[in-house]
């Protein structure tokens, strides 16, 4: 298994194709099948290839596989390569282990749509380069495949395209991506201009003899190749399109928005460890864009009514717990979080999946209200991946989140610690209130929905209830904390990124736990006694503070600002462009070159007689000259 | 009498090759041409070309030749007015005189440069132009045009295949 | 007597300046196409004279060469001519003037 | 010199004088196969066993009223019969009809018996060959009929599809011999061959080269316009096709190269598979004739057993079956020819 490493992400390519070529004449029922059983098949070859791993000694967990040479260019090569760690590992499990789940789901979620055939295609399309993103062994075709979930994100979010929310919002996502891609573009390119190569083993190794640890260099680098993943993992200041990207088919929420894709930059940024180790000031930003991040969409997540926005503001914000993370020299337990999290966002998710299903399309959890009756395994589900987000012991998200406090208490960054904790409680608050909101209480759902209201079928809760297995369980295998066996498999790829972060300060790890544990109970608490014991308190909150209520329902009004500092401006601009300058000068000097000739070929035209005997005679004349030539002249 | 066959046959086809080009009918022309071909493959044997000229006979007379009086007889082409017909006569004159000039031209290369070589030429091998060298030579150092060559006429026949099949309506 | 290596190539000359006339002059596209075979057999000849006062194979190869061409040249060029005709009920080249401004 | 001009131009007497007479006596002999066959008499009235019936045939030609229809194109009209008749007697200059003899010591030297061996025989007799096509197509189209026109382009693309798989079938021979002489390959026929080892056989390429004869038959009686093969003279769809419009000594013409073309084919196919003049005991050119009257027997007998093909299976024949088989015999003679 380890010496052909393509058996991994070669079968979703495969049912890519198939699917893509034949999707419309072989039925649904084969596309289905193919899709599942490529992802399926992917997920066994990745468990062979954990397997095969564990059994190799802890420091030759390392295989190394270049396919095919892609460029050569003078003294830059990029290859088809293939890198497989424990942290590529890790990410392949999550990605073909949460995809095939959620591609079984999408079964019976999209089984009336028309578009069914397109939508299996591109689903696997996603897993294929996704796979390839975290498989790569160089910046390089990390880079590509880094584009090419980015245009099948694109893809999926706009999947309904006749809807025009969806298709703007596709290219919101689109655009937004952009301008994170453009830094990881400048990143990759200045990494190759000062190291010669973009392998990740040539990098590192070459990195700390070329670079001045904290220099200039190092730190715009790391500097841009985080800006790449502040748009891909939806951080600030480039998180504007992810709640938007829920126009897309809930299971694509599940799988890109996420699972998988948005971690992407989580992972870039741990692959980076090395680099981001030589710049402390780089990991500060992390670490306070990661932490600002997670209070920040926390907060907005507090007052959202539409059930997919909650879920997506709670993943802005855990993603920014991931980043702090890895800002604190944590990426061990940034990795952990990203594997739980992709377990119980994608439960949550396809939870809130299986509620819009039953509900004919609702999304607004204003109507919605004691759900637990009438679908009592999505309910049951929710509750479980909502605890679990929420940070409750000992589901899967107390132990990776309470690791990253942990982590960030222990290397010195009071601050950011507060804000990670502040952002728990409001986690464990606005993941209490959705469940609420919708499961609990008195029904408020509109009559003609509720007529249809009924349990998913097998084919959706059957996965359901397995993610939320693991969202319950697969915690455990990251105890005891930073000893568990998840830690004694990953942490030799960061063995050279730990020292420089250290242990600056000595807190017990218990206290600190029992602490996290404490402040989620206050915030499920508080969301008890506001929803169920005293539902009259939050409206009576709105009209004591309503600026701040109007504020947070709006979003801080991010997205005005960037439209007016940015969209509007750049728009204003084109048209002046446009007018003034596209228009006279441009098409103007095109349009008269074109006349000119124009005007020259209607008088050269009369040489076109359209008789071949003038042609030939010219042609002859030709000769006669040239033989001339050769014949007296020379 | 190697100079007397020569002129016997160049003459003939000095004629047969003026005749080609001012015949009403195309049927004639081919017959003259055919005839000019005839005479340069007896010229050919003179040139020691003792596989050409065989080749001459079939390739030409035999095969493109004949290709050339089927498609005339099956497109049942009528005699055409004289080519020195009023509406071309300019166009004509300057291509004869342009030919001349052409020929003059040609002829004074030749005087120049080849009038001294030795008539008869150098002696050669008896194997010279025959079968086997140009076989030998076509396997060895020309193979790879010669294959070159069976690319070609393939897609001829396929061109020619799909140019002249009927289309169905 | 032996034949001067200047006749071949005058009598080639020849047969040059005839095809050249015949392609500048006629309007039958079939005779036009007739006078290429002229000028590809006058072209041959001056090969073969070279190659036999040369006493080099290589003329006797290239002849066998535009043998092979002219008889691909020769069935591509009849069937456009057939075509032509299925179409135009004509193959004077004069009328054949598609291409005039 | 003189000697070597005296026998040359005799030789050329010699073989043309034979040819014709043959060419007469071949009509005789068809008349009286077929006749045997059929279980009829044949001609019988003229000379004894109607002997010189064919004597009779020409002097009626020859004084027959040469009708030249107005309509037609006179020149190639004219001309049409001797450029069907030319080549089918030239492609003999190079067939070898026997040893070297020296006539019981009437000549100082051994004397070849053939006109001329050049060292590209069997082209020069295919290239003979497909210059009998133009006596065809231009008597078919000069005679400005619709019968004939269609009668010569039949026969014509009849001629070209078959020299194909023809020319194709004997490369398997060249291969074996290495050479385009006819000579030399009558040279390579000596001596026996062993089959299996035990059953001896003449070392001729009949025997290694089976399908290439049968090919080249084939392809031999199509050349020929002979039954089954002889669509281009189809009483019953084109009158008598090519040479409607011609009567008389052209008629004769005509007729005489079909069964000198007869006669050329015959004598090629024992040059090439039957091992020419050679053989034990009697002189060569007797067992040159044998053989080519043999073959010629062949002709008669297939012409009056098998009934003619329609014109569509005539041209898949060639194309998609003969065509094929020869190409496959060539490689065959070719792996085996490198390997052995």
């Amino acid at each position: 298994m380890l010496n052909s490493l393509w058996l991994i992400p070669v079968w979703p390519l495969l049912g890519f194709l198939v699917n893509g070529f034949f999707g419309r004449r072989i039925g649904k029922t084969a596309v289905g099948t193919i899709a599942c059983g490529s992802v399926g098949l992917s997920l066994l070859a990745s468990l062979g290839a954990l397997g095969k791993l564990l059994a190799r000694p802890a420091e030759a967990r390392r295989v190394e596989q270049v396919l095919a040479p892609w460029i050569g260019a003078g003294n830059f090569q990029a290859d088809w390569g293939l890198l497989l760690d424990p942290l590529s590992a890790v990410m392949i499990l999550v990605v073909s282990g949460v995809g095939f789940l959620i591609h079984v789901y999408s079964i019976g979620y999209m089984r009336e749509d028309p578009d069914y055939p397109r939508f299996f295609t591109y689903l696997n399309l996603f897993t294929f380069s996704m796979l390839m993103l975290v498989l790569a062994n160089n910046y390089l075709l990390l880079y590509v495949f880094w584009e090419a979930v980015g245009l099948c994100s694109y893809l999926l979010i706009g999947f309904w395209f006749e809807k025009k929310s969806a298709a703007d919002a596709g290219k919101k996502a689109f655009i937004v991506n952009r301008v994170g891609d453009f830094g990881f573009a400048l990143g990759v390119m200045l990494l190759w201009t000062s190291l010669g190569t973009l392998r990740y083993d040539q990098v590192f190794a070459a990195a700390p003899a070329q670079l001045v640890a904290g220099g200039g260099v190092v730190t715009a680098i790391t500097l841009l190749l985080f800006l790449g993943a502040t748009g891909k993992s939806a951080q600030i200041p480039l998180y504007v399109w992810l709640p938007d990207a829920m126009e897309g088919p809930t299971p694509v929420s599940a799988l890109i928005h996420a699972a998988t894709m948005v971690t992407a930059g989580v992972y870039m940024v741990a692959r980076s460890a090395p680099l981001f180790t030589l710049a402390p000031l780089s990991l500060s930003v992390v670490a306070w864009i990661g932490g600002l991040t997670a209070v920040f969409a926390a907060t907005i997540a507090l007052v959202q009514t539409d059930i997919k926005r909650i879920v997506a503001y709670s993943t802005i914000s855990q993603l920014g717990y991931m980043f702090l993370g890895c800002g604190v020299g944590a990426y061990a337990a940034a990795i952990f979080h990203l594997m739980t999290h992709a377990f119980f966002k994608a439960l949550l998710f396809l939870g809130s999946g299986s509620v819009i299903h039953g509900l004919s399309g609702e999304q607004d959890i204003r109507k919605m209200g004691g759900l637990r009756k009438h679908m009592p395994i999505t309910a049951w589900t929710f509750l479980i991946a909502a605890l679990a987000n929420a940070g409750i012991f000992p589901l899967a998200g107390f132990w990776s989140k309470d690791e990253i406090l942990y982590g960030a208490a222990a290397g010195g960054y009071g601050a950011v610690w507060a804000l990670g904790a502040g952002g728990a409680f409001l986690t464990a608050f606005y993941m209490l209130r959705c469940y609420y909101l919708t499961f609990e209480g008195r029904s408020r759902v509109e009559p003609e929905a509720a007529h249809h209201l009924h349990e998913s079928p097998p084919v959706m809760t059957v996965p359901l209830v397995i993610l939320a297995v693991f969202a319950a369980l697969v915690g455990f295998v990251g105890v005891p904390p930073e000893h568990g066996a998840y830690h004694r498999f990953v942490e030799p790829v960061f063995a050279g990124a730990k020292q420089v972060a250290g242990h600056a300060a000595s807190v017990g790890e218990v206290p600190m736990a029992i602490l996290s544990l404490v402040i989620a109970l206050v915030g499920v608490w508080l969301a008890t006694r506001f929803y169920v014991w005293r539902p009259e308190i939050p409206a009576r909150m709105v009209e004591r503070y309503p600026a701040a209520y109007r504020t947070l329902l709006h979003k801080y009004y991010v997205d005005e600002l960037y439209d007016a500092l940015i969209v509007e401006p750049i728009r204003r601009g084109s048209l002046w462009l446009w007018r003034r300058f596209d228009e006279p000068v441009i098409d103007g000097s095109v349009n008269g070159i074109g006349a000119l000739i124009r005007i020259g070929s209607l008088a050269l035209r009369r040489v076109q007689t359209g008789y071949v005997m003038s042609y030939v005679l010219s042609f002859i004349v030709g000769v006669v000259a040239i033989l001339g030539y050769l014949a007296f002249w020379r | 009498m190697e100079l007397l066959v020569f002129a016997g046959l160049a003459l003939v086809a000095a004629v047969a090759g003026l005749l080609v080009i001012v015949q009403r009918h195309a049927v004639y022309s081919a017959l003259f041409l055919i005839i000019t071909m005839g005479s340069l493959a007896g010229i050919y044997i003179l040139l020691d070309a003792h596989f050409v000229w065989v080749i001459q006979v079939i390739v030409y007379a035999g095969a493109i030749m004949v290709l050339f009086l089927f498609v005339i007889m099956l497109l049942d082409i009528r005699s055409e007015p004289a080519p020195w017909a009023p509406p071309d006569r300019g166009r004509i004159l300057i291509a004869v005189l342009l030919s001349v000039v052409l020929l003059a031209e040609l002829g004074v290369a030749v005087a120049r440069r080849f009038v001294l070589a030795p008539a008869g030429g150098p002696a050669v091998a008896s194997s010279f132009g025959r079968t086997q060298t140009v076989g030998r030579l076509l396997f060895t150092d020309f193979l790879f045009p010669f294959e070159i060559t069976s690319i070609i006429l393939l897609v001829a026949m396929v061109g020619a295949m799909v140019l002249a099949k009927k289309r169905l309506h | 007597m032996s034949v001067p290596l200047s006749a071949y190539l005058i009598l080639s000359a020849y047969l040059f300046a005839m095809g050249v006339v015949g392609v500048a002059t006629r309007r039958n596209a079939l005779i036009i196409f007739m006078s290429i075979e002229l000028m590809l057999n006058a072209v041959n000849l001056s090969f073969l004279a070279f190659a036999r006062f040369l006493n080099s194979m290589d003329g006797q190869i290239f002849v066998f060469f535009v043998m092979v061409v002219a008889a691909a040249e020769v069935a591509v060029g009849l069937a456009i001519i057939i075509a032509i005709y299925r179409n135009k009920e004509t193959v004077d080249v004069a009328e054949l003037n598609l291409l005039k401004w | 010199m003189l000697e070597t001009l005296i026998v040359m131009l005799v030789k050329i007497g010699v073989v043309f004088g034979a040819l014709l007479l043959t060419v007469a006596y071949m009509t005789w002999i068809e008349r009286k196969v077929i006749a045997d066959i059929q279980v009829r008499l044949g001609p019988t009235r003229v000379g004894p066993y109607g002997l010189l019936q064919p004597i009779a045939d020409g002097l009626k030609l020859m004084f027959k009223e040469d009708l030249i229809p107005s309509q037609v194109d006179r020149a190639i009209f004219l001309l049409a019969p001797s450029l069907s008749i030319i080549p089918a007697f030239i492609a003999f200059a190079v067939i070898p009809f026997g040893d070297s003899t020296t006539l019981f010591g009437l000549l100082s030297r051994p004397v070849p018996l053939h006109i001329t061996d050049i060292d590209v025989g069997v082209l020069f007799v295919f290239g003979a060959a497909s210059l009998g096509v133009y006596g065809i197509v231009l008597a078919g189209w000069s005679s400005n009929n619709k019968y004939s026109l269609l009668g010569g382009l039949r026969s014509s693309a009849q001629l070209i599809s078959y020299e194909l798989p023809m020319g194709l079938s004997v490369v398997g021979v060249l291969l074996l011999v290495g050479s385009l002489s006819l000579v030399d390959i009558v040279k390579a026929q000596a001596g026996v061959a062993w089959w299996f080892g035990i059953l001896p056989v003449p070392n001729w390429f009949l025997f290694s080269q089976p399908l290439g004869f049968c090919i080249y038959f084939c392809c031999a009686l199509a050349e020929t316009n002979r039954a089954p093969f002889d669509l281009p003279e189809a009483e019953t769809e084109l009158v008598a096709g090519f040479h409607t419009e011609y009567s008389s000594m052209k008629f004769a013409m005509f007729f005489m190269a079909e069964y000198a073309n007869m006669i050329t084919v015959a004598a090629l196919a024992t040059t090439l598979f039957l091992g020419g003049w050679l053989g034990p005991i009697a002189p060569s050119p007797v067992w040159f004739l044998g053989k080519v009257f043999l073959l010629l027997f062949l002709f008669i007998w297939f012409r009056a057993t098998l009934p003619r093909f329609r014109y569509d299976q005539l041209m898949n024949f060639g194309w998609k079956r003969l065509l094929p088989l020869a190409l496959l015999n060539t490689a065959i003679t070719a792996i085996v020819a490198v390997r052995g």
